[in-house]
């Protein structure tokens, strides 16, 4: 999220599946979609039958690569190097769309003069606390505090001369020697991508876990929206970035913040740094966006938690909220390195299969063996529940109490999902839950009912956040459930007075007349009664082979605004401001979002993303009426964003690589994190010579849990393989379906070999480096069919800005079993 | 009419008897379940054949009979080799030559048997006709019992083109040994003279005068050796 | 009228097979001239969404008398048009094998295993939710901090742990939070990362 | 044609029996994602079967009796070396002269309405004459079924209890991408030679159209993107010379020779009831009482 947060001001997918047939180009890097996301895949293909270019980028010929029309084998690892060449292509070649650089993303602005970056390193790196201290990469500001800019994009200290000179060294040969791509296919690739860089053509990059399983996950894709914003690529018609999210809720929990550095709807989670209410929102706001309106959001948030206890007298209830130690972070690997530390003894694991989903396996089981109880919520028993089962592990001596509860199904409760694309959708109960399974929010509602009866009679200070907590979600009907549409209006919005649900986010205010749960939702349940996300009109279909589609004069309803509800305010492209130039006219082939000189509005067939101000004024709350990002300062894109890791994405080698960085001394992100216990080691090329790196199939989800327990889908997928290119079988005598060991520094799984000419070893330089590749589907314990755990053999290297592993890219070898 | 006394010679061992009536049976049970299949509907002709009655339950018991019915079939030769060993070598050395004597029969039998002349030549125990049917009977039970047990068991597992051949060699097996039968059982059971041949395969003897009049080599050398077994059936007059 | 696969086929074949076939039948009567009831005809639709990518197609379950009868795309979402990809087309099995037959992994009692112990035991549902809610107060008083160093309040409970999911509703996931949040809880998280 | 699952969905016009319906699946769109395997045996309600060989994508090595259909995974090269994976739907091609009706003795499987080949499982007897018969084997005995009485054939119905009822085939309206089509037989051709030009145009100069007028012609056509062997299929099948043999041409000359041989035993009877009266043949001796006695 921070990566496109950072570029655009929301962490979420800037286009929708429908705009994408209107896309020139479509880049697939970092994401195999006909595989993970099979339907998401018909609008690309309709994009390619209407004309368009499908591009893909990936170690393996994929079942996406089969229907593409060009297929780039490269080592993964190497996006930033593949993706800053086509930067350093697009600016050599003068193929950025300069209007909306200028106008509309911060490139034209001076930057801090002592800003330097050389060797690898930004300027002001301090190696013993393995942090940037981001002064220097501050913009320079005149005397009255204005940002100084020059539009000509000449002046050395802009940031658009800044990238020019840092991806200059980029080149097509330098690029081939990093991921393996030859110049002329790279040259090739370059001219088709950057040939979208002009008003009216569009490309779209579609990525998933490919680009954010990295230590440099976030920075691939800031990568990627440098790129498109220097095309002029994002929030016009049939561009900006696809993030297809893994699972059917990814997006909903990550809104919601089932996160430990986050609060529902991206406010941010307090730190000991931000002592009250408002020193907080002082400090994690963003000026002269639309994020000035931020209080207005945390107060409803602690309205709607803590109801009539949060008042302004004890600033409204901000203590309830726990605050993190200012340097520490809780994530999902913090927590597994805590068990083993002692620190965490309690775990309440819901719908998730970190045993076998999670990298470096083993640790993860020695870690859950170490728990004093674990609360386990599936609807099938798999290797975390019954890690003690697994071989290697001595039950007798494993002392965690496990409590397993039985999940309901998909089918047996009702609630919203929240799509890739931002759309909250309503689901129907179909059936009675089987047996004494339970939806996984009545588990929550019972326990949170029992945690207040057992705090009741405390009057302790530290239980008050209990106490006063409001928590009445009982299904008024059927005992064995919990009110969701009561949630769902909490979620949107209410009137504390009249407890009538806020029609939308502007509705809301600071001073605790209102509550609502996640601002960002607000809209979805606008009245009584009335549930956008089972709002079912769908746009009328307008071509002969039954889809939507869009027009020139901007009448199809193509992007469904009465189907469901997209956040913020429905809007179903983000960013469609960018669709017109600054003075409001349509600058795509089909019109987006224009500015209505009669009607004195932004009008289009979107919901406009842009304050209600013209063009050449500035809104109230600093926005200016001819710039897009309205969650930006002064509505510019982010091409310059300050990341833990540096406010430029740039090429670093994965933790375990093949070989030095050949750009810079500095090879790896420098703070990237590892753990050190002591089941995280690291191999090196000597042992392990081999690129290795994870993926998913069409036929399972993640751990398979929820695939290899469903018999049609066991018996579409039944054996776990990997992957070998014909030179390798050769070089290691391996027979196709030849059962094969493959190692790495962390674990051994055996597996079928499947020798195919789908994989192949890449030239970079003089070195020729052998990739394989495993799914990571299949577990031991559970389902029809099981295998090995892929991920014993993926490293805990995290990414500094989200905590995010990289099992996309290790080292490992292989060898007939 | 009065019955005559008989004397009757004794042809062949109860155990014979025996593996003829078993062979015998299964084979009809076996005809019966797979001749019915012969009337197959005529895909895109309005004729459906017998196809509609053998549909379902119907069908699958007659293939349930028809494969004990094959076991039988299979079986049977064992009551022979079990029952009368001793006599198995020699009918068989004789069955086994077919001579000039046998194939003059054969041109002759035709006529003979319709109008009476020319007279036969002298035939052994097996004459000519019973050696012709001995040779198709077993032909047919290699190719019924080849090509069946591919067709029971090799289903799915054998090449197509080789269950097409089993299928061919089946049904082949099946015309050839239909005709024989038929023309077995009219002999045997019908055809005024022969028939009364067929004694010798229900009390295991035959006739005397019968056997002289068609077996004369057989009789004489029968009665010069000694071996021959007579005995005479009181008529009642 | 619980139809099994017999009957089911009988349907269809009747419907096949058209007119009563005779021995030398002349012509075939046009089969599929009355409406052939067969499973779903007269079922409840419930619209739902696939549990499985972030997609989010359409789905129609086909219900009649409470049983589940049939899963399929839903040709008016106009994200996925009635297409479904093998996981959604599958996910009937979440609940039943096939029509009546339930699907014999899912896990429908809640179970216990005893620190040390080699198997399950069962233990009835309202027991496990209070001991579970004893060990989370129990954990939560043990690893309290409410204030740090500097006095600053600060409510962190260290010593609970939250995972999960990217698999549930977002009415789940914010109670998940609702409730965390309040108590003290900082190691919150989901697949989101993983 | 396309996608008709938003617009009233196609339906075959119930009057008319004769009107040719047909699937049509653009190999060139298929993404091998195996929907169409699992909508298909959800609707029929088959039970899976995991048969996966080692070192394949593709789910089983064949069709069987459960499983009516199925994506066939090849990968090669193309003339200039560039990778290809090509994913053919393979089921039933419903025939119009079928190798399976030919061979079916209980009219089990018949040419139904439409041009669809139906198969009454209620009727089929297990017998497997159709296995082999089917030159692209896809229609299989459910050998594995523990009561002999259970073992019955199974093959693509073209769904048509669904097709009967305005629905689209189950693997029709699954399809994530479209590529399988169905609609009136003639207009799928059409569209299907449309795409050739057009693929051809791309560059693909080995599309083709198979299906059209294999086996009298198919009710399941293709748009390949190469020649048919590449993919495994037959090219210009024909129905086995032995299959033909044994049931046009042996049976009919078995059965006039047994007729014959039938008529020549009464003429028989007539003859040799005049010249054996009495049960005497000519040569016998007279009475001569042979006494055990002397």
């Amino acid at each position: 999220m921070p990566g496109l947060g950072t570029s655009f001001g929301r962490g979420a997918m800037t286009t929708s599946f429908w705009d994408i047939p209107n896309a020139d180009v479509v880049v697939f890097m970092g994401s195999n979609a006909a595989e993970n996301h099979p339907i998401s895949f018909k609008w690309f293909l309709r994009a390619k039958q209407k004309g368009a270019k499908i591009i893909v980028v990936d170690p393996r010929f994929t079942r996406t690569a089969s229907k593409a029309d060009m297929w780039l084998p490269f080592r993964s690892g190497s996006d930033i190097a593949v993706l800053g060449g086509l930067i350093n292509y697009a600016i050599t070649h003068n193929k950025i769309h300069r209007d909306y650089v200028v106008k509309y993303t911060n490139a034209s602005l001076l930057v801090n003069p002592n800003f330097k970056f050389e060797e690898g390193l930004f300027s002001g790196w301090d190696a013993q606390t393995k942090k940037y201290n981001q002064a220097t990469w501050s913009f320079q500001t005149g005397p009255d505090g204005a940002l100084l800019r020059d539009d000509t994009l000449t002046n050395p200290a802009t940031v658009y001369q800044h990238i020019k000179r840092i991806y200059g060294e980029y080149t097509s040969e330098r690029v081939s020697e990093i991921s393996g791509i030859s110049v002329e296919d790279f040259n090739k690739f370059a001219e088709i991508v950057t040939s979208t860089g002009q008003a009216g053509k569009s490309a779209v990059f579609a990525y998933a876990m490919g680009w954010t399983q990295h230590t440099k996950g976030v920075q691939n894709i800031r990568c990627s929206t440098l790129l498109q914003m220097l095309l002029g690529n994002v929030g016009v018609p049939g561009g900006g970035i696809a993030a297809l999210r893994g699972h059917a809720n990814v997006q909903g929990a990550t809104d919601l913040a089932v996160l430990y550095h986050d609060l529902p709807g991206y406010l941010g989670q307090p730190t000991e740094a931000h002592k009250t209410l408002a020193e907080f929102l002082d400090k994690t706001t963003t000026k002269q966006s639309y994020w000035i309106n931020k209080p207005k959001f945390m107060v409803s948030l602690l309205k709607a938690w803590y109801g009539k206890a949060a008042t302004k007298a004890n600033d409204f209830a901000y203590d309830y909220i726990p605050k993190m130690a200012g340097n520490a972070t809780y994530s999902h690997y913090d927590i597994f390195q805590s068990v083993l530390d002692g620190k965490v003894e309690g775990l309440l694991c819901m719908g998730q299969n970190p045993a076998v989903g999670s990298a470096n396996a083993k640790k993860v089981h020695a870690a859950l063996a170490k728990l004093k109880w674990l609360v386990h919520v599936d609807l099938f028993d798999n290797e975390t529940g019954e890690f003690w089962k697994l071989d290697g592990m001595d039950a007798s001596a494993i002392d965690t109490e496990i409590f397993f509860l039985p999940a309901a199904g998909p089918l047996e409760k009702e609630g919203s999902f929240t799509n890739s694309h931002r759309l909250l959708q309503w689901k129907h109960k179909a059936i009675e839950p089987l047996g004494e399974s339970r939806s996984d929010g009545w588990y929550i509602n019972e326990l949170g009912k029992r945690l207040k009866k057992l705090y009741a009679s405390s009057t302790a200070a530290k239980d008050a956040p209990i106490r006063d907590l409001v928590w009445e979600y009982d299904h008024p009907e059927h005992p064995d459930d919990f009110d969701h549409l009561k949630v769902l209006k909490e979620i949107n919005g209410y009137d504390m007075t009249t407890g009538k649900p806020v029609a939308g986010f502007g509705a809301l205010k600071d001073d605790g007349t209102t509550a609502c749960g996640c601002w960002i939702y607000s809209g979805v349940y606008p009245e009584e009664g009335v549930n956008k996300a089972d709002a079912r009109k769908r746009g009328a279909p307008n071509r002969e082979d039954g889809w939507t589609e869009a027009k020139k004069d901007g009448s199809a309803d193509y992007l469904h605004l009465g189907w469901a509800f997209a956040w913020p305010a429905n809007r179903r492209i983000l960013y469609n401001r960018a669709s017109a130039d600054p003075q409001g006219k349509t600058w795509g082939k089909v019109p987006l979002v224009w500015w209505d000189d009669a009607g004195k509005k932004w009008a289009g067939c979107d919901v406009p993303d842009m304050l209600p101000v013209e063009p050449g004024k500035v809104h109230a709350a600093g926005v200016p009426g001819d710039t897009p990002f309205i969650m930006k300062a002064q509505g510019m894109g982010g091409i310059w964003g300050p990341l833990a890791d540096g406010p430029l994405p740039v090429h670093y080698e994965p933790v375990e690589s093949p070989i030095q960085n050949p750009l810079y001394k500095q090879s790896t992100v420098p703070n990237a994190r590892t753990f050190g216990s002591e089941h995280d080691k690291f191999g090196t090329t000597a042992e392990f010579p081999y690129v290795v790196t994870t993926y998913r199939l069409t036929e399972h989800q993640t751990s398979g849990v929820m695939t290899r327990t469903l018999g049609f889908l066991a018996e579409a997928f039944a054996r776990p393989f990997v992957e070998i290119s014909r030179e390798l079988a050769q070089e290691q005598g391996i027979r196709n379906g030849g059962l094969v060991e493959v190692s790495s520094a962390r674990g051994k799984v055996k597996v079928q070999a499947m020798v195919t000419n789908r994989v192949k070893p890449l030239k970079m330089g003089a070195k020729l480096v052998h990739v394989i590749g495993l799914p990571i589907h299949w577990g031991p314990k559970s389902g029809h069919v099981q295998g090995d755990i892929a991920n014993t053999l993926t490293p805990q290297a995290i990414d500094v800005n989200v905590q995010i592993q990289e099992s996309k890219v290790f080292l490992g070898n292989v060898k007939k079993a | 009419m009065a019955v005559r006394s008989k004397v009757k010679i004794k042809k062949f061992s109860r155990a014979q008897v025996v593996f003829h009536w078993v062979y015998g049976s299964s084979w009809f049970l076996l005809m019966l379940t797979g001749m019915s299949f012969l009337w197959r509907p005529d895909p895109g002709a309005a004729a459906v054949g017998l196809g509609p009655l053998l549909q379902g339950t119907v069908g699958q018991s007659f293939r349930l009979v028809h494969r004990v019915a094959a076991i039988g079939l299979m079986a049977s030769p064992l009551t022979w080799l079990v029952g009368d060993f001793r006599s198995l070598w020699p009918d068989l050395k004789e069955l086994l030559r077919f001579g000039i004597n046998d194939a003059r029969y054969m041109l002759i039998a035709p006529l003979h048997y319709t109008f009476g002349k020319p007279a036969l030549p002298p035939q052994g125990k097996y004459n000519g006709g019973h050696k012709v049917n001995f040779y198709v009977v077993v032909l047919t039970f290699i190719g019924f019992v080849s090509s069946g047990l591919l067709m029971w068991f090799g289903r799915g597992a054998v090449p197509d083109g080789t269950f097409h051949m089993a299928q061919i060699v089946h049904s082949t097996s099946f015309w050839l040994g239909a005709i024989m039968t038929a023309l077995h059982i009219y002999l045997t059971a019908v055809h005024p003279f022969t028939r009364r041949a067929l004694s010798a395969m229900t009390q295991g003897f035959v006739e005397l005068n019968y056997a002289k009049a068609e077996h004369k080599v057989w009789v004489e050398k029968e009665i010069a050796a000694g071996t021959a077994v007579l005995v005479e059936e009181p008529g009642d007059c | 009228m619980q139809v099994n696969r017999r009957e089911f086929l009988k349907l269809s074949g009747v419907s096949a097979a058209g007119a009563a076939v005779v021995l030398f039948a002349d012509e075939r009567k046009a089969l599929a001239q009355d409406l052939k009831e067969h499973r779903i005809t007269k079922a409840k639709e419930v619209p739902t969404v696939c549990p499985h990518c972030s997609v989010g197609c359409g789905m129609i379950a086909y219900v009649k008398e409470g049983e589940l009868l049939q899963l399929e795309g839903n040709p008016d979402s106009p994200i996925s048009e009635g297409s479904l990809c093998p996981k959604g087309a599958a996910s009937m099995q979440f609940a039943y094998d096939a029509v009546g037959k339930a699907n014999p992994l899912r896990q429908l009692k809640a179970k216990y295993r005893k620190p040390g112990a080699t198997a399950w035991e069962e233990i009835d549902l309202e027991k496990a939710l209070d001991m579970i809610a004893e060990r989370v107060k129990e954990t939560r008083d043990k690893s309290f901090v409410a204030t740090n160093k500097d006095g600053l309040t600060v409510n962190r409970n260290e010593g609970l742990a939250h995972l999960g999911s990217a698999c549930i509703d977002n009415e789940e996931c914010y109670l998940v939070t609702k409730l965390m949040r309040s108590l003290g809880v900082v190691y919150l998280e989901h697949h989101a990362r993983i | 044609m396309g996608r008709t699952a938003t617009l009233a969905a196609w339906r075959p016009d119930p009057g008319n029996p004769k009107q040719q319906v047909a699937m049509l699946v653009d190999t060139t769109e298929c993404i091998g994602c195996k929907a169409c395997e699992v909508a298909c045996k959800q609707w029929n309600q088959n039970e899976y079967r995991i048969n996966q060989e080692l070192g394949t994508y593709q789910s089983h090595p064949s069709l069987d009796a459960q499983t009516w259909t199925l994506i066939k995974f090849i990968e090669r090269e193309d003339e200039d070396g560039v990778n290809q994976w090509l994913m053919q739907k393979h089921n039933c091609m419903h025939c119009s002269e079928a190798g399976c009706v030919t061979a079916c003795p209980t009219d089990a499987l018949h040419y139904g309405d439409y041009g669809v080949v139906t198969l009454d499982q209620e009727k089929c007897i297990g017998c497997a004459y159709c296995e082999p018969a089917c030159p692209f084997d896809a229609i299989h005995v459910d050998k594995s079924a523990f009561r002999q009485t259970a073992q019955k054939a199974g093959k693509c119905t073209l769904c048509f209890d669904r097709i009967s009822n305005a629905m689209q085939p189950a693997c029709v309206s699954t399809c994530p991408t479209d590529c399988i089509k169905y609609g009136d037989r003639g207009e799928l051709l059409k569209w299907a030679y449309a795409r050739v030009e057009q693929l051809k145009a791309m560059g693909y100069a080995n599309a083709n159209v198979y299906g059209d007028k294999e086996l009298g012609g198919l009710h399941e056509l293709y748009v390949l993107l190469e020649k048919p062997e590449v993919y495994g299929l037959p090219v210009n099948p024909t129905l086995s010379k032995r299959l033909t043999f044994w049931k046009y041409g042996l049976q009919p000359v078995g059965k006039a020779i047994l007729g014959a041989a039938l008529f020549g035993m009464v003429i028989n009877w007539f003859a040799a009831r005049r010249t054996f009266k009495g049960g005497h043949g000519p040569g016998e001796e007279a009475e001569a009482p042979a006494s055990l006695h002397d």
